[in-house]
């Protein structure tokens, strides 16, 4: 059940591949639900060069735990993988991994969406995208409403 | 007593630092009263979260002897 | 907008990683869920030691791609990418793949939870279970109830 | 007129065979009539599903020459 904060590049379905490999037990688990968040190089008209993710990493991991605790409460879990990246960023970069597998789609799907939701909602990450010379730091979460401000 | 404060994302470039070790005088002040002897000309933006020793809390937390306080915009990851 | 039925063994994160390699423009989708289904050593308490998926492979594609253009009808979709296993299959090994590709996590939630719930409904596969000598016919849909019978 | 007519899985096996091309006599008559016509020891299940081209139908679809005509259990598949 590893929770990873990454600084450097990180190619989801690779790690998910070496992940099953090496920790899972074939067998165990008929679903597995996987969620990947990228950046787009565009957000609201504006075109994205980059991104920079600063965190909290301490209270990151911890958070992120705890969500993952909730989950695991309420669904059937058999294992999870969450991956988070922060520094700098390119557009098509992965910058969230979260991975359930479960006996049962149902309860793969509903801990999946779960985990990335309150993840998003929770964990100590915040987002600045830069286009050329101009930089703004994500106000509120991408799936609610970003309001932002420009500076240059 | 000594605590240590943390600032993130666009409120870390709003005060200029990302860290400050400081002494407070009085034990059991809250989490609002810190900010406002570290920061007294910026007022205390109205969406900001508190986080004390990594752990979501208000602006009426009392601290307490090494504690680490964090002060930071919403979150926006995932 | 691949759909593929398979007689052989696929990894699914790898394909995963192949097709966003060579099929995906990087920074175009911000969210990907994936669903991958496999096949459980165990199943009610029966011992699963192989399975055998029959199935009516023009109807099949027919039936996932009507599934796949009900869901792209009704959120946003980029891309998806469907494998469906068939033939005589091992604990571990992948039955089925679903990935959806969207610019929105929700839209990309629902629509593979979707695809696969149809999938399962409306595809023409019929999956057979083995264990030593003795098998048995799947009736009726996993996550409804399996109501089966054996024969020698 | 001629026809193709599948079975498949528990159905193929209680059959005793995957397809069969063979003519029926009047053109316009069901599903369940060629099912008759083919299989008439055999009670026709009551959860069968039948495919008229490889699209969904009923045991009352018509059947056109050349049609071709599955009967099979209800679908396990993913």
């Amino acid at each position: 059940m590893p929770v990873v904060l990454q600084e450097f590049e990180f190619l989801p379905y690779q790690r998910l591949q070496e992940y099953e490999e090496q920790c899972r037990k074939p067998g165990e688990s008929g679903a597995a639900v996987t969620f990947v968040g990228s950046l787009r190089d565009m957000h609201e008209d504006f075109p994205v060069d980059a991104m920079t993710i600063e965190c909290y990493p301490e209270m990151a991991l911890q958070e992120i735990e705890k969500v993952c605790d909730a989950a695991t409460k309420q669904w059937q879990v058999d294992d999870y993988l969450i991956m988070h990246r922060y520094g700098k960023v390119e557009p098509g970069d992965a910058l969230v991994l979260v991975a359930v597998w479960s006996t049962h789609r149902s309860q793969a799907f509903d801990a999946c969406r779960y985990i990335i939701h309150y993840l998003k909602h929770k964990a100590p990450f915040w987002k600045q995208e830069h286009h050329g010379e101009q930089s703004r730091w994500l106000q509120g979460n991408t799936d609610d409403k970003a309001v932002s401000e420009c500076h240059g | 007593m000594s605590v240590t404060v943390k600032y993130f994302a666009s409120l870390r470039e709003h005060v200029g630092q990302a860290e400050q070790q400081c002494q407070v005088p009085e034990c059991g002040c809250s989490a609002s009263e810190v900010w406002a002897q570290l920061n007294a000309s910026l007022e205390l933006p109205s969406n900001i979260l508190v986080a004390v020793n990594q752990d979501y809390a208000s602006l009426d937390t009392r601290i307490n002897d090494g504690d680490e306080i964090a002060f930071f915009p919403p979150v926006t990851g995932g």
